[in-house]
């Protein structure tokens, strides 16, 4: 068992042993360890040379890093948060999204931005934001959001590997927690979603911590005899639309679980997709289950009840499969 | 060419007068010029010969040439005088105050002194109990504790009007407490019950006093210069009468906002003081691994701000200080810059294991600098007060402090109807 | 008939003579009468002191427009294009958006952010991106898309006198288009669409410059006996569900186009929204045109399919309304 | 204290010797001090009387006082010396740079002169094509001329080397012809054909050519200037000699990134050339109404980064004294700020109305300083080509433009299918 954490750093540590033109900068990744501890002992084996902290200048730093990978360095921007990355999000869409096609394929920025994304804990409006549908939406950006330590390892080696600009997206409530990392999977496509459990009448597709609350609703939902096909995204743009429609086609319902505002988020495109694409195979309506649509509040109570909730999910999945509690 | 008598002797006043005058062109030009022939100017103006030489003395002063007609013989550009031998070298205006100690010893009175060590005792009382209550699990999320800088605040505190602006980062609690927020609704804030002075809903980084004037705690790194150089252009488009204080650390000092923020408040000459409070660390990271160049109270002169250096354990010298600064700008409004040189003697938030620095280093700045010590020493020396006196007004303090942290205690938690409430203000119909 | 351009500035006019604190801040928008001339003749009227020409700082401006809204002002910030507004994003959303909330309603920010929005012609990726999902997925925010001058008029008032920050989405190639000022409409609610053309047999849904290819498909889809009904949305946040939910159960199918990339965007939100809701009105699936998911390219050839086409519109809509050509 | 004696000379070398540190010292000190008195300080050291007015000389020419033990007495911090009586001023290294004319007409020999002038010209009558170009509705959207600023970039590249990096805004044209791009492919990318440099998909704004190290081409104001400090960065990280020359406008210059990478150029000493092309405006905005300090080459003191002032209009200028500066950092990697005082005598783009100054301002400019004008002159004046000799060399390029301008119009738009490339990179399997 090892923690989302560990395997983000063991995927960066690997390909900087590999690959001497990989490197990492961000505030506090070198001397402090990382304000969230990712970069734990990276200084110490790679130096400052290759560990690089920053002033607190993130457009800056941004602009340097996507400069240095034109120039022939792959980095590994850590923002602190995803929040903060609102200061540089022009050079990570104008600059780093948009030059290989603005140059004709000349210029590419193989280049990844990374950092926990969505919300933390109790940290209030300004520190929760989850970004996901924000970068999605940006044709150049591959998009990935990892769930547990297998994700996290392997995506993170394949966005390095990447020759474009990839959105890391992790979680801060998901890096203490700790997975068996897989035997099979040796390296992730991006681009690609994993069935993480199969079933047959309800397909519920989540990613990042989504998956959580997919998987314990599935727990619940077996218990009254659903059984359900969790899909893990992954990766978010490229979105694997087969896998998502593949799943659908089967279960005929489709349920999307994310943590971030429903308004214009990830589920709006997913039902688009299904709807669009396989509608006659749809036998109820899809669903979102989201977190509330306003700035995510300090207070405990409001805090939980502005995410998404386990009941809801639980209570849509039994109404769109028609299940009668009566029963 | 009798105005340009005129000039030539104003010219020779603001260079300091004859003697002065007499004694920059020697170095100036090696040649020995009497002193006399220099005062004589004064009544026959400046002979051609020299006004080279006196235009490049404007010029080291700051002092616009242009101002002075003829001065320049026919052919020589400004430009020329700049490079000479490429070495005329082009002053800032930025300086570190440092005033005497017996100036700044009697600089209040009894009465003030006593408000500020109420002032500064009450922040660091409030800032324990927190601190506290976080240990305890009370209090959730990121909290940053003020303890160390309170001279900073303070010192402004006590010569700011009522009418003055402030806003800073999410380091914030010590300037609701000095606005003027009872203690109970901070503390609610913190505990994210419904008594809160953001209703729970904005926690220890997003706290507000508008009635006051406090704009805030805001979580963003440098966000609240520009916010501020905003509210500092509000007031000067209402014609107010009002200072706005602006505070950000010396982590925050790299992040351009700041610098656009400057170019603007100094291009429109808006009534604004922006406060470096450099407590040496921006988290982990000490000033000199951020900022290539230090001497933060000089942030401003590549924009044309004029910075001061202060010493922020002090808050005489901040009120000092920046006291006859805000007269200035109370008459002619214009940005200053001014770099609190402080400490903090917590970590930047609860959570920091704080390896960055050595215990000794923190051991010292408490022992030798810190700001409250510093006034009850004052306090006991002028005689204002007695040991026991100051025994008393900290019991207070403390009594005060925990009264309203038990009391916010017994507040209840939002009414989980407020998740929805407040993402927009109704329209006032 | 008045453009779009004057109307704008018609409305920003009026406003500055009723409410002395409404002021217009931006890059040359005094002196220069505006990049795009939308401020043509405001400085002549209202001087120096509120039509105030910035230097190149949009960061700057923009917190520093939210300070003086905070202090009391009511601030009409003018981004040259809204792909500069990427420099200043962190304060209309953390800054503008979400202050209201964190501060348990103590705070409010009037201000309005405003400029061209989307597609120019022929300006490439970097000037040319369509930002409505992104902001339209905030709360806090309002965001609107005017179409026609009455449009642009009344919403520009609307947005003027709202006490929160309203994102207002213009379109430089509707600029010089010149329409009818409404005679009967005297205010448009933010948060309401407009039916724009009455129709039973499919709904168009569309906002800012993708109602000219609606209302032109419409033509050409009425020739083919099939009756269009066109929503012009107006608002994208709020959004007017009702209107949109009443049309399609009356036309049982839904078109949207729009002018940006589909992958999260407007489109997708509207679809989930009919899908979830009313699912069983829906006869056939919903579609979304909408402009090609990649960068903008600067050639007129590759510029012009990146853009959704009035082919496509009209062919998707005979198709889902199962119209045979062969008829 | 032998060790003492000997810092003692050399911090009087350091001073200018005895004569020079005498007339200083009377000037501190007011008190008339024996020049001999201080010679003999060679030998038998400062007295402790007059250490103190030492060290403000130090520090008045930026000297780093902290090199010399028991410079100070006892009791006195610099800090001290730093306020005093609050009159001590900071000094600025920035410099506006003026060479003699003399020395800059011999700095180029006559190939130098003669590739200098084929440069601009080359760009001038390229420029001058796409002018045309767009007035006949064959390029569409913005398009930004170069015409007036050709001595910038040509004197910088009379003295890059191959291996230097170079980044711009979206008035970018000049530097794709001096990178030595096929000027086929820059109108064919103006004219958004297939063999344009960027396929057609970037048009004027957006050009590279990453052979030679050209990286663009940027349409957001002062994005370039990060991202060349990234360039920077690369080549110090791996070792490369190279120089990065980044360009930006005064316009750019008030962008908040801009400060940002100043910083992290000075902290991580990277090897790059921050080049302001003043020519005055930003769009319509002049340079006074956008700009609080508009001695722009001092935009970077408050960052640590020294600056420079050069006659943008003169490449002779600009490549001596560049050319200096250059090799020092080739040598020892820091970055430097030159502002390049220059003039663009087109309208910001083509769709300019120009209302924001005089016809009379930019024919003044155009016939006083034309930077063509100047080396054409020069050419003339030294006799290395006469009148005949340059038409030809005009004709040339005149008739160079234009074929490659016809061969582009030849082209073909590129295939529908090509809207789909380039979004990605593929995956190098
Ligand atoms: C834009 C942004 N980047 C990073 C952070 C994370 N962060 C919060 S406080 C802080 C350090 C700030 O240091 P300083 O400005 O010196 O203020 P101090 O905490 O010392 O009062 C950092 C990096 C943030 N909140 N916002
Ligand atoms: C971030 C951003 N804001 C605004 C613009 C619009 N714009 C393009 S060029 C320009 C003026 C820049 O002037 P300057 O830096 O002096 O360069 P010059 O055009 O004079 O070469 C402006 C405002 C932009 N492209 N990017
Ligand atoms: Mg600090
Ligand atoms: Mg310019």
């Amino acid at each position: 068992m090892i923690s989302v954490r560990e395997s983000i750093r063991d995927a960066i540590a690997e390909e900087m042993r590999t690959d001497p033109n990989v490197f990492l900068i961000g505030e506090e990744v070198g001397e402090y360890q990382g304000a969230y501890k990712v970069s734990q002992g990276l200084l110490d084996e790679f130096g400052p040379k290759r560990i690089i902290d920053t002033p607190i200048t993130e457009a800056g730093f941004t602009g340097l890093a996507v400069g240095a990978a034109m120039n022939g360095l792959k980095p590994i921007v850590e923002f602190m948060t995803w929040n903060f990355a609102m200061q540089a999000i022009d050079h990570i869409i104008n600059s780093a999204a948009k030059t290989h096609y603005m140059s004709g394929g000349k210029i590419n920025v193989p280049i990844v931005f990374r950092g926990p994304n969505g919300i933390a804990s109790r940290v209030a409006a300004q520190h929760s934001q989850d970004f996901s549908s924000w970068y999605s939406h940006i044709p150049g950006l591959k998009v990935v959001a990892p769930y547990d330590s297998t994700d996290a390892k392997l995506l993170m080696k394949s966005a390095i590997q990447d020759p474009n600009p990839v959105v890391f997206l992790e979680h801060e409530l998901l890096y203490n927690d700790r997975f068996i990392l897989s035997k099979d999977e040796k390296k992730i496509e991006i681009g690609k979603a994993k069935i993480y459990q199969e079933g047959k009448d309800i397909s519920i597709v989540s990613f990042s911590r989504g998956l959580n609350l997919a998987i314990k609703a599935s727990e619940t939902l077996k218990d009254l005899n659903i059984s359900s096909e969790i899909i893990n995204l992954r990766s978010l743009k490229p979105l694997d639309k087969e896998s998502i429609k593949n799943s659908v086609k089967k279960t005929g319902r489709i349920i999307i679980v994310e943590e971030g505002w429903k308004e214009y988020g990830v589920g709006a495109e997913i039902i688009s997709i299904v709807t669009e694409e396989i509608f006659d195979f749809l036998d109820a309506e899809p669903i979102r289950i989201s977190g509330q649509d306003v700035p995510l509040p300090y207070a405990e109570n409001l805090e939980r009840n502005a995410m998404p909730l386990l009941n809801e999910v639980i209570q849509k999945a039994k109404e769109i499969c028609y299940y009668n509690d009566k029963n | 060419m009798s105005t340009s008598i005129e000039e030539h002797k104003e010219i020779i006043n603001l260079l300091g007068g004859g003697k002065k005058l007499t004694a920059r062109l020697k170095v100036l030009s090696n040649e020995n010029i009497n002193e006399k022939t220099v005062y004589s100017w004064v009544r026959q103006g400046i002979p051609d010969k020299w006004k080279v030489a006196v235009s490049r003395c404007l010029l080291e002063d700051n002092i616009n040439i242009t101002n002075y007609k003829n001065l320049l013989p026919p052919g020589l550009h400004i430009d020329n005088l700049f490079s000479a031998n490429n070495s005329i070298k082009i002053f800032s205006s930025s300086k570190v105050l440092k005033t005497d100690e017996t100036i700044l010893q009697n600089i209040m009175n009894k009465e003030q002194l006593l408000k500020l060590y109420e002032m500064m005792i009450n922040i660091r009382r409030f800032e324990e109990k927190v601190g506290q209550f976080y240990s305890m699990g009370l209090i959730g999320g990121f909290c940053h504790l003020y303890i160390g800088q309170e001279g900073v605040i303070s010192g402004i505190e006590m010569l700011a009007n009522p009418s003055d602006c402030f806003i800073t980062g999410y380091r914030c609690h010590a300037h609701m407490v000095t606005r003027g927020e009872p203690m109970l609704n901070i503390f609610s804030e913190l505990l994210g019950n419904s008594a809160g002075c953001s209703k729970g809903k904005g926690g220890s980084m997003h706290m507000f006093r508008e009635e006051n004037n406090f704009f805030g705690g805001h979580g963003i790194v440098g966000a609240q210069v520009p916010i501020g150089t905003g509210i500092a252009f509000a007031n000067k488009y209402k014609n107010k009468q009002s200072i706005t204080f602006t505070f950000f650390g010396d982590g925050a000092v790299n992040q351009g906002q700041v610098y656009e923020a400057f170019n603007m408040a100094a291009l429109w000459q808006l009534p604004i003081i922006y406060i470096i409070e450099n407590n040496q660390y921006g988290m982990g990271t000490s000033v000199e691994r951020a900022s290539a160049m230090n001497e933060l109270f000089r942030r401003g002169e590549s924009f044309g701000i004029k910075g001061y250096e202060v010493d922020g354990m002090d808050p005489l010298s901040i009120y000092g200080n920046l006291k006859q600064i805000c007269e200035k700008i109370r008459e002619k409004p214009e940005p200053i810059l001014i770099e609190a040189k402080t400490y903090r003697y917590r970590g930047h938030s609860m959570s920091d294991p704080g390896k960055y620095r050595t215990r000794e280093e923190v051991q010292e700045t408490r022992e030798n600098r810190d700001p409250i010590e510093r006034v009850r020493a004052l306090l006991i020396s002028k005689k204002y007060l007695t040991e026991e006196n100051i025994k008393d007004i900290d019991k207070k303090a403390k009594e005060n402090v925990a009264k309203a942290a038990e009391l916010a205690r017994e507040k209840e938690m939002p009414d989980n109807s407020e998740l929805y409430e407040d993402v927009y203000r109704d329209l006032d119909i």
